[in-house]
């Protein structure tokens, strides 16, 4: 008994010329509006993209969209709908506004078959907003989609920092490559994460400071657009770091 | 219609054992579809054999279906999956991604949706016969 | 073939008056420091208290305690150290410092093998740092603790708030007891958690200030029973609330 | 020594079933314990004779140890768990735990921590035998 899905994975993925996981050991650091505002950046910026949301039990970027009600086309696979300007993927458009109580063995039967049907077409980005830490996700991710990238989000705080240096080493000894840290919701400019980052050999690539008008631009592209955290995003995009 | 996804799946699947087992022909594949996905049998069959590349020209595709079971893991019972009893959309949602069952059917004896799809979830390549 | 482990699992705890799991659909809310600051000052107050910490791929309790080398017993089970003047467990005694990278079904494996061998001996509360998410780790302990009790934490971010409804309609469909939200980190003085828990018929518990001195009390127990988070945990442990 | 504490679990697990299928004495227990954890035998066999109740008190406990089968979800590959390649503090951390293995060992093939234990993780009771 042989499951074809993984098979054709890579297949589904070759008309996009770069994957990147958003990614963090830790949860609430940032990761869905980092997603999000690259994925809008580079969109912005001329590029075609797809925005994934890969945290199924606790998905946000559709809420951080203001996504209503669009639904994916069915033919000859599944046809993300385009939210924003963004090619839009997400469980919601399953388990709507209802709770999907996955264990790890679920999460990684649905990534698979999303990752299978799902017909992307021809994408520049393929941003993928993952759930916090190491588990199925991260792991079917790095043996399934040969050119993942990462790019790891954390916060200046201990708590966040020591999950993210667990994570990178993880990834470093897979020989998985890490576009690199990008430090969210800064409240001092301490210089650790970044002193810490180039200790493990990893790009800075941006420092995003706390910014109150976040929460309120959520559900507004317009305004999340006007937020620092999307202005530093943008810095990043545009400084070709990426 | 996004059978034809799965279908191209299958034959990428196939021809990656027949490679394996140096067929250079394959004559038959067997392929079990789950209950739970919905899978239209017809579709399916239509789309491998429009999808079958050069050495899979003779090649019969089998395709049975199994019933899907369902194990909670709260309490221990085991019962069958009836898509009678969802609402056409939710059906649809779980042809998608079975995975979402777990939004919609609770284990019928203690309420749990913390269950086992034990058999019958999607598609699956059970067995490729062909000639070396 | 039966797995032995979890027919022990209710009796390994029955010398444990109250379990409460620290949980959440969101991650980075507070949980790790809400459980660590509960359980501290459950303590001092003159209960005999265990913490145990279940985010197994991104354990935080042990830094926030400033857990130096303590490690178990081995003794008709594992005896867990006393650390701080909590009976306190974690996978770090096994994996110390390197990354855990579970999938789902190990996290549920390791936490029934802890389960099923740590001997906690009497206590009046066993606090449960949870993973974030409706996870293996959630989905176990309603399965296998039958005393199992949930307290709910939040931000105020709409992001956090919406992950921890689709939890709460979880637990309440299986008649779960959830003792109430606390709603931490708090900018403004926005009523909306307070409203929205209201309404899904829960107590609202303590809403705590985003306080700086939080990350500076990390590692230092003393520090951290002096900020403005171990407070208002104090006054809801004096308000019987629990 | 925590073999004391597994021993307890085998015994309530033993005594549910004989409850179940209403068994008045047991008299044969099987368990199976993996390499992985490496549960030494002698302990385990002592700690089950003490912890006995009285309608065990003429049963023999036959354990067996199972090889350890590990495989590579990123390759595929199949391997068998050595301890030997461990140091000590390793095998112990393991023994407590048998998932910290995903901490310390590697595919030796592709060097990936992803791998499924398929074979030989813990302890597992195979049968009991008694009279109604
Ligand atoms: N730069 C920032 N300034 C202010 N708030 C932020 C910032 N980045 C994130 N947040 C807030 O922090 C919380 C966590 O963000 P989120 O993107 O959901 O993190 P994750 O995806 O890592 O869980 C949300 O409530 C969000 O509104
Ligand atoms: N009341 C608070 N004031 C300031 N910082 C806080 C407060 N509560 C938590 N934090 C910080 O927020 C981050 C997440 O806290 P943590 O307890 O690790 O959350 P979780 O366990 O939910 O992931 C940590 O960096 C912590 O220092
Ligand atoms: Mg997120
Ligand atoms: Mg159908
Ligand atoms: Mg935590
Ligand atoms: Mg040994
Ligand atoms: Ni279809
Ligand atoms: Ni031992
Ligand atoms: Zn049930
Ligand atoms: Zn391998």
């Amino acid at each position: 008994m042989v499951d074809p899905r993984t098979t054709i994975i890579n297949e589904r993925l070759k008309r996009i010329s770069r994957i990147i996981a958003v990614s963090s050991g830790k949860g609430g650091v940032g990761k869905s509006l980092v997603a999000t505002a690259l994925a809008l950046t580079l969109s912005r910026s001329g590029c075609k993209v797809g925005l994934f949301d890969l945290d199924f039990t606790s998905p946000s970027t559709h809420l951080i969209l203001g996504v209503k009600d669009a639904q994916p086309k069915e033919d000859k696979g599944i046809i993300p709908p385009v939210v924003n300007s963004l090619t839009y993927m997400s469980l919601i458009y399953y388990s709507h506004d209802q709770a999907a109580p996955l264990r790890g063995i679920d999460t990684s039967n649905a990534l698979i078959e999303l990752l299978a049907v799902t017909q992307w077409g021809e994408l520049d980005f393929l941003i993928i907003d993952m759930p916090p830490g190491i588990g199925d996700a991260v792991l079917d991710l790095i043996r399934l989609v040969k050119r993942i990238e990462f790019l790891i989000v954390t916060t200046p705080s201990l708590l966040a920092f020591e999950t993210v240096r667990k994570q990178v080493a993880l990834l470093q000894s897979l020989k998985v490559p890490i576009i690199g840290i990008v430090e969210n919701m800064k409240m001092t400019n301490a210089a650790n994460v970044q002193d810490e980052t180039a200790k493990l050999g990893l790009k800075f690539l941006a420092e995003i400071p706390y910014d109150a008008k976040v929460e309120e631009a959520i559900g507004d592209e317009t305004k999340l657009l006007g937020t620092v955290l999307a202005k530093k995003i943008k810095q990043l995009v545009a400084s070709n770091a990426l | 219609m996004h059978e034809w996804a799965l279908a191209e799946a299958v034959i990428a699947a196939a021809q990656q054992i027949a490679e394996e087992e140096k067929l250079k022909e394959v004559r038959e594949v067997t392929i079990k579809v789950g209950e739970l996905q919905g899978v239209e049998k017809d579709i399916l069959q239509f789309a491998l054999s429009q999808l079958k590349p050069a050495n899979f020209k003779n090649a019969n595709f089998h395709i049975t279906r199994a019933k899907t079971t369902l194990k909670c893991r709260a309490c221990g019972n085991t019962w069958l999956f009836n898509e009678k009893k969802l609402g056409k959309d939710t059906v649809e949602a779980i042809h998608f991604v079975p995975e979402v069952a777990h939004t919609y059917i609770k284990c019928p004896k203690c309420g749990s949706p913390d269950f086992e799809i034990t058999e019958g979830r999607g598609i699956w390549l059970e067995s490729i016969k062909g000639v070396r």
